[in-house]
């Protein structure tokens, strides 16, 4: 109890100091599959050092918040099978400790040609988990399999479309599978060929969609591949047993037949699936887990606990206006009107006291610390703050969009989510929003994940609370979502300039960095500043416990989210 | 007998049925659709994930194939779980549930029995209230409270019990199955008192007063199992709350039981899950309603005879 | 006008038909009651006199037979004014005291709720001085009216159920046991209040019970019931004189009489269904042997009756 | 004429809600040995309530003794142990209720039902106390005991079921029987089946009998003599021919003419106005003067005490005082007493009809 | 007194004959009390019952006026005055609900630390809004979907039991086997499928107690008809010539009301239950809209640091449905003490 009042006492020194910057925002509780926004920040290392000499004994006793839907690489949308996949598997790359991808199945950096169109793998003399050798035809059939429209994979198309050649026409079945632009050129020697030019290609090589399968396997297992621990095969640094397809718990054992075997130090990892944070953090400090996440209210009260750990994550959440809704123009078409609600809410207590778990607020659309220009610059001091609270400003336009409209009040809904947090936060909002400017009245509609992209893909809501995570490391990965008609608008968003740069920094950009980067910070001014087609309201942070003796954990801030493969036990009584 | 009973699984199985049709239609006017979770998939995957779940085709079709498939005991395919099918998902999740509801059932019953007796033998005495007062704080309290109450003091506070997971052997079930006990315990021990003041205040009981049958004999011999009988009645909705309960205490508890996966289910809308646990819960409750008026023929005399009438 | 004001003709009361379950509670059965006469009816427990009673006011739809009051077809469908007239000419007194008062109404509601239905009353006041004066004529006071049921004996009550039935100026009352649930002391107010009523508006009555003293003492006429059939009938004297069948004999020799004199004396005459022995083609039917005196006989006991009484 | 049991000036109250309910307000009586003596009254008038104090079957939480003492073998039933009362009931004293249809445990056999008695009180081993137990059922007229005792209670009829009950009673060979309205609900038919039962036994076991009814013609039938309780007190006890052709009490007068006779078709009968006194607030003097067309001034105020009749015979009503003026009983009351002799109104008779 | 007696000389005109006015035996000493009286003298009597009803009214009356009662409005949100313990005024220098909370093991005046004048009786949430006020709105709203779900429960299971048990034959046959099959959904799946179809909201969750809540009052009410349709009184209202609706109305209806007032007494408690438990597995209410089952929710997470927040919900659905229950006991015994279940 001692421990809980000195975290009580921190927690509200901090609130009470507004000592923000150090401290994280909170994170919104995770959903199932929660493939939308693959959550991701940035690498963090442990605090833990890395010193200390391994305990004798390898194991841990991690949780994850929801059970594994699918292990198979061309499936897998999830966090949870994302995460499981990366420390089983191995693709041609994998995110190292500094979250630099570096080559893992490729045995060397890739060939690139002149026209950055085809990349040559040299593949390494790893092994899969029966003993039999990974090679490149395992990377063509993968790969094949993933954009084959009939496998239903929801992130072969999304990552390849645009990205390796005849993709999107697989995918759209206009061409033969066989026609993708990839290759075996020989047991050990992949290619593949681009559409176009595409800078950040490497980083996509570390992602579970990328992953080869060894076809043999996989046809041998028909509709049972990857269904269990037994329907896999792997080439990670772990293989995965004990699990049964559906069940709440799993674990990591050393794969002996890793090509890097002797730097994977951890011998098991226990996995239990602990949906309720309240009970996570009971049982790590029951010292039935040694690593948990803390979410909701609770991470307000853990935040600066000893053993916690705030890791900045690379997902951004923002207010979707939505212009056109059930064939008619909603009061939110008025750029006015989009402008004063985006002002109009105070983010700096609302990250510190309402969210409270370490998350910042956002005047951005891209995260900062995640992309960063060649001169190892982050995309923010390129972009600058938009959108930033301004009651006056926000009252101005709200006027204005008001008289534009000929109306003296307006009632719009806000659409969120029904975790703890998100009702939190949307009270908060309600309260701001019509507190701020007047003659508003906002209706909040909470409703589970589902229903909620039932309602985004209908079009059928006013404001949207929504969120997104990168999938690899590139402003694109944010940018590219309110194209126009882009699969994620879904808010009848439409700027031509905004597309355009769009557009260019796919063509005749994509091999110039620089003007690259610049386009992507005119981009954002134009869909924040100019817009305000989306309002930002900060970038999240997760706030984790985790034992002084488990070190060496890798947090990537894309892709999947931890690696264990460095990981260790270390002075553990 | 055995007519009586082949008449009742006949309509345990219309029952079954109606409840899946019910179902069925409801599963369909919830919002969003199964694969809106799948979301990135392009026009022309969704067209073909679409027809590889069946959802294309009309609904009436897809009524009929399913009810076709649940005939031969085939639940379908979870959306959520990528291509695993129900029956899989159920049958691993079962046991936790199962155990825990069978201990709670047992113990919840006995001790409430225990606490019933008592309380009717000691009657207007300070048992009687006690155990009444017990009886109506286990009712009064919602079980996620007392679960949380639970795992606060004797396993966060004390150490003397896991504070969740089912990875404890026999120890990880104890809190749970108590905090499921709860409910059981308050009703029965309720209902038990409300038998036994009436059994105790009838003709036959003074009967055997006047045979010179102490106490003891009255309260055990005579009217405990004529205070029993009807408590068989009660044992059916006894067990749909543990279903009620095991929501929230498999939640708390982090226990991969079935209830937890029914919540899961509901909220990413993965359809064939829900309708399979719906339908698992459902044919649970029937067979237990089955059960217990089987049990009460075997138990109670007077019907196990007349049974032959019909 | 009919001399018998109510002829019931071959009524059979069958219930669950066709079951095997089925109960002939009334199995064709035939008599008839004269205007102003009292008929009574008796017979142990379980022998179908009360439905007898019950089915002759349409209480239950007769299985076949009919029932006349005052040559109209009781059961036959009617207009709606035709019942109405049957409903105010047909009425009944109850057996418990007990159960036949609403125990939520005002006596006076109880009392005025025929004079309701049928709007024999026009005022407020007018109702409630006519039940007075009902309650005046079976015993009771205006002080009653305002009061409920509970609070009143059980004798009380059956008068309040006499008053209830008087409201509405009946020609017919069927009194189902009317005294069997009252102590012996108030047995009397009650018979001698219906004797008196009928003295004053010349009732018909239907009086069923299983106490024969009574019965006799009130009835002009009495039939035997035994197994849902007549096994005799006759003057009330008659049939105490010179009972004829078996069973009638037995019953007579059963009833203990407040006179320990006659008591030592008394020879009990026990009654089994099997003497009987008929055989199978003996036709079994109801035969006069004495002018009104009929017996449910074959005919060689129809012989050794008459030569018996000879 | 050894006095087996002696109820003594016994008081007794029910606490209930409504306040206290004062059952019994002073009753006497003795039991001699061998003697069925019946306990007559309405519905109320605290017979029921006067047998269960003996056994001490009142419930314990609302039931008080108030005063008197019921003496049996010497000892004060009223106080000795519950563990003494234990080894009474059942063997020395037992007893038959009045609803065959609920007083049999419905859930155990009968054998068992009838068993438990000869186990606890007699320490038989169980082939004998089964030996014992068929024997009971042929005496109470069982057929096929053998194969029955296993059955339970539901597969019965009424009758048989209380014959069940008298086994039960009987088991021990009890010195005293209370039978509680036996026969009340049962058919006629079958009363007489168990009255008769009642006596054959009566005369093979030699027990005493309490006989409780409110039916003349059982009392008629079985009684040796006959005690008359109103409001909660004996008002007339006598030999069974005393009370019946010799009645001094208007209530009992009231009683016995109120039954329609056999032969008195056409006369109306006598009906005792009013409805029995409310124990609750128990009147002060004669609880049966409000009722009765004898009243005095004095029953108004003083509860009149017992006159002797005869030596057998004693009625507690101020009409038996000396300085009450004579009145005449209804007539068929008096055509009762001219069958006395001894009665005023005797009238011997030259047929005679002994 | 049994013993021979020498009688006692009396005044002689103590033994004048009187002659008793035969109305005199009919009187009724008792005051005439209906059936509802005599019920509620009996439920007096019932001092857990009383006492229930007291608190019960108790936080009716502060579930109506609590909100108003500090000045704090309930959705007015001060986000310096978060997580504050409670603090009121007189008890304070108690040394309790002085605004002291836990700090780093130190009691620390969390009042005086963020400089707050003002008094928060229950404290505030995270949002910086006065509990107080919340507890009693939530209490409002919980309250109003009980009363209202129970009175749908009541109004649909009335008119369900009472046909099928009035009617009966085939009717009853065809209703009973849908009750059956009803009886064999479980509640809860219902409950959230019917939650989960509709809009979310109040409505949806009264609908969704009420969709299967029925069924409990329905075979009572059908039982209680069954039985009293063949009691005698009923008997002789149809000899009379009583149309169907007359003897519902005026005798079934009014003798069932005991036993249907009971079951409702239980059915509120059930209710409020139901909602809190709905909206503790996150699918109730609607932010803002707050009740117990939202608030014990909040508080439940963080049980360990602000036990207040979770207290005093916990504490007043605890004692509601503890009221409900004992005044259903209560009524019970006072309406039919025979009754069972």
């Amino acid at each position: 109890m001692k421990s809980k009042k000195w975290l009580l006492l921190m927690a509200l020194t901090l609130v009470l100091s507004m000592f923000l910057a150090a401290c994280g925002g909170s994170k919104e509780e995770d959903k199932p599959a929660a493939d939308k926004d693959k959550e991701d920040d940035q690498a963090t290392e442990n605090p833990a050092e890395e010193d200390g000499e391994p305990d004798a004994e390898q194991v841990l006793y991690l949780e994850e918040r929801n059970a594994i839907p699918s292990v198979d690489s061309a499936i897998v949308e999830d966090q949870v099978g994302f995460n499981v996949l990366n420390n089983v598997n191995e693709g041609l790359y994998r995110l190292n400790q500094e979250n630099i991808a570096e080559p893992a199945m490729a045995a060397e950096e890739a060939e690139v040609s002149e026209d950055g169109l085809t990349y040559t793998f040299k593949l390494r003399d790893a092994k899969w988990s029966d003993d039999t050798p990974v090679t490149a035809e395992d990377f063509v059939f993968a790969w094949q399999r993933a954009i084959d429209p009939a496998t239903g994979s929801p992130y072969g198309p999304f990552m390849m479309s645009g990205v390796i050649k005849n993709a999107t026409e697989i995918s759209e079945e206009k061409m033969e599978v066989s026609e993708l632009g990839v290759k075996a050129i020989d047991e050990k020697t992949f290619e593949v060929t681009l559409e176009r030019p595409v800078p950040y290609f490497l980083s996509l090589m570390s992602f579970g969609t990328f992953y080869p399968q060894k076809e043999e396997f996989v046809t041998s297992k028909g509709d049972a591949y990857a269904t269990n621990s037994d329907g896999l095969l792997y080439n990670g640094p772990f293989i995965l047993t004990d699990w049964d397809g559906t069940g709440d718990s799993w674990t990591y054992k050393k794969n002996e037949h890793y090509w890097d075997a002797e730097n994977v130090k951890l011998d098991e990892i226990h996995v239990n699936v602990v949906k309720d944070s309240a009970t996570a953090v009971k049982l790590y400090q029951d010292n039935k887990l040694d690593w948990a996440r803390v979410t909701g209210d609770l991470a307000m009260q853990y935040r600066d606990d000893k053993e916690a750990v705030i890791e900045p994550e690379t997902s951004v959440f923002y207010f979707k206006f939505n212009q056109e809704r059930g064939g008619e123009k909603t009061p939110l078409a008025n750029e006015n009107i989009r402008k004063a609600i985006a002002k109009a809410f105070e983010k700096n207590d609302m990250a510190d006291i309402v969210i409270a778990d370490g998350s910042t607020p956002a005047n951005f659309l891209v995260p900062t610390d995640f992309a960063f220009d060649e001169n190892e610059k982050d995309f923010r001091d390129l972009s600058g703050d938009h959108l930033v609270y301004n009651v006056e400003e926000a009252q101005e336009h709200w006027k204005k969009g008001l008289e534009e409209l000929g109306v003296d009040s307006l009632k719009l809904e806000i659409l969120g989510g029904d975790t703890e947090l998100s009702k939190k936060m949307d009270e908060y909002f309600k309260s701001q929003l019509e507190g701020n400017l007047e003659g508003l009245s906002i209706s909040l509609k909470e409703v589970p994940f589902s229903v909620r992209l039932d309602l985004d893909t209908n079009q059928d809501y006013d404001i949207q609370v929504s969120g997104w995570g990168p999938d690899f490391q590139d402003p694109i990965s944010f940018l590219d979502l309110f194209v126009t008609d882009g699969p994620n608008n879904l808010m009848s968003y439409s700027n031509s300039e905004y597309d355009k740069l769009i557009e260019d920094t796919k063509g005749e950009l994509a091999v110039k960095p620089a003007e690259r980067y610049e386009a992507f910070a005119k981009a954002e001014k134009i869909l924040l500043e100019d817009d305000a087609a989306i309002a930002p309201i900060y970038q999240r942070s997760l706030v984790i416990l985790q034992k002084p003796y488990y070190k060496g954990l890798v947090r990537h801030p894309f892709g999947a989210d931890y690696s264990y493969k460095w990981a260790y036990v270390s002075g553990k009584k | 007998m055995v007519k009586y009973i082949g008449k009742r699984i006949v309509y345990m199985f219309i029952t079954l049925f109606l409840i899946a049709t019910v179902s069925f239609f409801l599963m369909q006017s919830l919002p969003g659709s199964p694969i809106a979770s799948y979301s990135k998939l392009n026009e022309t995957q969704r067209a073909i994930v679409e027809k590889k779940y069946g959802i294309d085709k009309p609904k009436p079709v897809q009524y009929a194939i399913y009810m076709k498939n649940l005939a031969k005991g085939d639940l379908g395919t979870s959306f959520a779980f990528k291509g695993k099918s129900v029956n899989d998902l159920l049958a691993s999740r079962i046991k936790p549930s199962l155990i825990l509801g069978a201990q709670a059932m047992v113990f919840g019953t006995l001790v409430g029995i225990l606490l019933g007796m008592l309380a009717a033998l000691k009657q207007n005495t300070f048992w009687d209230y006690g155990s009444t007062f017990f009886a109506i704080l286990g009712i009064s309290i919602p079980s996620f409270v007392f679960a949380s109450l639970l795992q606060y003091w004797i396993a966060s506070q004390w150490h003397l019990l896991p504070v969740g997971l089912w990875n404890d052997g026999w120890k990880s079930s104890v809190l749970p199955s108590l905090a499921l006990a709860m409910g059981p315990l308050a009703l029965s021990a309720r209902f038990i008192r409300t038998e036994m003041i009436e059994v105790l205040s009838s003709d036959y009981i003074t009967l055997a007063k006047a045979k010179g049958a102490n106490g003891f004999e009255i309260a055990f011999k005579h009217a405990f199992r004529n205070a029993l009988i009807p408590l068989i009645t009660v044992l059916g909705p006894l067990a749909a709350g543990l279903v009620t309960g095991s929501l929230v205490v498999e939640q708390i508890f982090a226990i991969p039981g079935i209830g937890e996966q029914f919540v899961s289910s509901i909220m990413v809308n993965d359809h064939a899950t829900i309708m399979g646990t719906t339908l698992l819960f459902s044919a649970f409750l029937i067979f237990i309603i089955f059960i217990v008026d089987i049990l009460y023929g075997v138990i109670d005399p007077r019907i196990r005879l007349s049974g032959g009438k019909g | 006008m009919a001399e018998h004001l109510i002829e019931v003709k071959n009524l059979k009361q069958y219930f669950n038909v066709g079951k095997s379950s089925e109960v002939r509670a009334i199995d064709d059965i035939s008599f008839s009651i004269k205007r102003g006469e009292t008929f009574g009816l008796v017979g142990e427990s379980g022998c179908g006199k009360s439905t007898t009673g019950r089915t002759m006011i349409r209480l239950y739809d007769a299985t076949a037979g009919q029932v006349l009051y005052d040559g109209l077809d009781v059961h036959a469908p009617k207009s709606q004014s035709e019942n109405q007239t049957l409903n105010r000419k047909m009425q009944m007194i109850f057996q418990d005291p007990y159960a036949s008062l609403n125990p939520r109404m005002k006596v006076l509601d109880i009392i005025a709720e025929g004079l309701d239905i049928h709007g024999l009353v026009k005022t407020k006041k007018e109702r409630k001085e006519r039940v007075i004066e009902l309650l005046e004529t079976v015993g009771l006071n205006r002080e009653h009216a305002e009061r409920y049921p509970h609070e009143f004996s059980g004798g009380q009550r059956q008068r309040i159920g006499i008053a209830r039935a008087l409201a509405v100026d009946p020609e017919f009352i069927i009194a189902d046991e009317p005294i069997s649930a009252l102590d012996v002391s108030i047995q009397a107010q009650v018979v001698n209040l219906l004797k008196e009523l009928q003295e004053e508006k010349g009732l018909t009555y239907l009086f069923i019970a299983h106490d024969l003293s009574m019965v006799k003492y009130i009835s002009d006429r009495i039939g035997v019931m035994y197994f849902g059939k007549l096994v005799e009938m006759a003057p009330a004297d008659e049939l105490y004189r010179n009972p004829m069948h078996a069973y009638t004999k037995s019953l007579l020799s059963a009833i203990p009489l407040p006179d320990p004199i006659y008591e030592r004396s008394r020879v009990r005459h026990p009654y089994n269904p099997k003497d009987h022995q008929y055989g199978p083609d003996e036709k079994v039917e109801f035969r006069e042997i004495a002018p009104e005196h009929f017996v449910l006989c074959s005919e060689k006991e129809f012989k050794e009756m008459q030569a018996a009484r000879m | 004429m050894t006095k087996i049991l002696q109820v003594k000036d016994l008081e007794l109250s029910f606490h209930t809600f409504a306040g206290e309910v004062k059952a019994i307000r002073g009753v006497n009586f003795d039991l001699i040995k061998g003697e069925t003596l019946a306990i007559v009254g309405e519905s109320g008038s605290g017979k029921s309530v006067t047998t269960k104090s003996i056994m001490r079957l009142l419930p314990q939480s609302s039931a008080e003794y108030k005063n008197g003492e019921i003496l049996f073998e010497g000892k004060d039933l009223t106080k000795v142990s519950e563990k003494t009362m234990q080894k009474i009931r059942g063997k020395d004293i037992s007893m038959i209720f009045q609803d065959p249809m609920t007083s049999l445990n419905p859930t155990m056999t009968i054998g068992k039902q009838i068993m438990e008695p000869i186990l606890k009180h007699q320490k038989l081993s169980k082939s004998k106390a089964l030996e014992q137990t068929i024997n009971l059922l042929n005496l109470v007229g069982i057929p096929n005991a053998e194969s029955r005792y296993k059955m339970y209670p539901h597969q019965f009829s009424g009758g048989q079921r209380q014959r069940i009950v008298i086994a039960i009673a009987l088991a021990c060979n009890p010195k005293i029987l209370i039978a509680d309205e036996p026969t009340t609900a049962l058919d006629v038919t079958i009363q007489a089946q168990i009255l008769e039962l009642m006596k054959e036994i009566q005369k093979k076991i030699d027990t005493s009998i309490i006989f409780i009814t409110h039916d003349l013609g059982v009392v008629a039938n079985v009684a040796d003599r006959v005690a008359v309780m109103y409001g909660g007190k004996i008002v007339e006890i006598g030999t069974v021919d005393e009370i019946f052709y010799n009645p001094q009490h208007p209530y009992t007068w009231g009683l016995l003419s109120s039954m329609p006779s056999m032969d008195l078709a056409d006369q109306k009968l006598y009906a005792i106005p009013g409805t029995p006194p409310d124990l609750l607030n128990p009147p002060k003097g004669d609880a049966f003067a409000l009722r009765s067309e004898y009243a005095m001034k004095i029953d108004m105020e003083r509860q009149p005490p017992f006159f002797k009749v005869s030596d057998t015979h004693y009625a507690a009503t101020w009409l038996l005082h000396p300085q009450a003026p004579e009145v005449e009983p209804p007539a068929v009351i008096i055509e009762r007493m001219k069958t006395f002799p001894g009665s005023r109104y005797y009238v011997e008779q030259t047929g005679g009809n002994a | 007194m049994r013993n021979e007696f020498e009688h006692e000389q009396l005044p002689q005109e103590e033994f004048e004959r009187i002659t008793i006015d035969s109305d005199q035996a009919e009187r009724i000493e008792k005051p005439s009390l209906s059936f509802w009286q005599d019920a509620w003298l009996r439920l007096r009597k019932n001092k857990a019952a009383v006492v229930s009803v007291v608190v019960l009214l108790l936080f009716l009356i502060l579930a109506l006026i609590g909100p108003h009662l500090n000045g704090h409005a309930g959705d007015a949100q001060n986000l310096r005055h978060a997580n504050l313990p409670p603090k009121i005024p007189g008890i304070e220098k108690m040394g309790i609900f002085d605004g002291v909370g836990n700090l780093a093991g130190k009691k620390v005046d969390l009042y005086e630390m963020k400089k707050v004048d003002e008094y928060y009786w229950f404290g505030t949430d995270g949002l910086g809004r006065d509990l107080f006020t919340r507890l009693w709105l939530g209490t409002q709203v919980s309250l109003f979907i009980a009363f209202v779900a129970a009175a749908i429960d009541m109004v649909i299971g009335v008119a369900y039991g009472g046909i099928s048990g009035y009617y009966g034959g085939r009717t009853d046959d065809i209703m009973q086997r849908i009750v059956e099959i009803l009886i064999g959904i479980p509640t809860l799946v219902v409950v959230i499928l019917m939650i989960m179809i509709m809009d979310p909201g109040i409505m949806a969750i009264i609908i969704a107690i009420s969709i299967t809540g029925w069924i409990g009052m329905s075979r009572i009410v059908r039982a209680q008809t069954l039985k009293y349709k063949s009691q005698e009184f009923v008997l002789a209202s149809r000899t009379l010539g009583s149309k169907d609706g007359k003897i519902i109305t005026k005798h079934l209806l009014p003798n069932m009301l005991g036993i249907i007032i009971i079951n409702t007494m239980f059915t509120i408690p059930n209710a409020i239950f139901f909602e809190a438990f709905l909206s503790f597995i996150g699918i109730g209410l609607q932010a803002p809209d707050a009740s117990l089952g939202t608030l014990i929710n909040d508080g439940y997470k963080v049980m360990e640091h602000q036990p207040y927040m979770l207290l005093f919900p916990a504490l007043v659905i605890s004692i509601l449905m503890i009221a409900f229950n004992l005044i259903g006991d209560g009524l019970r015994d006072a309406l039919d003490p025979k009754m069972k279940d």
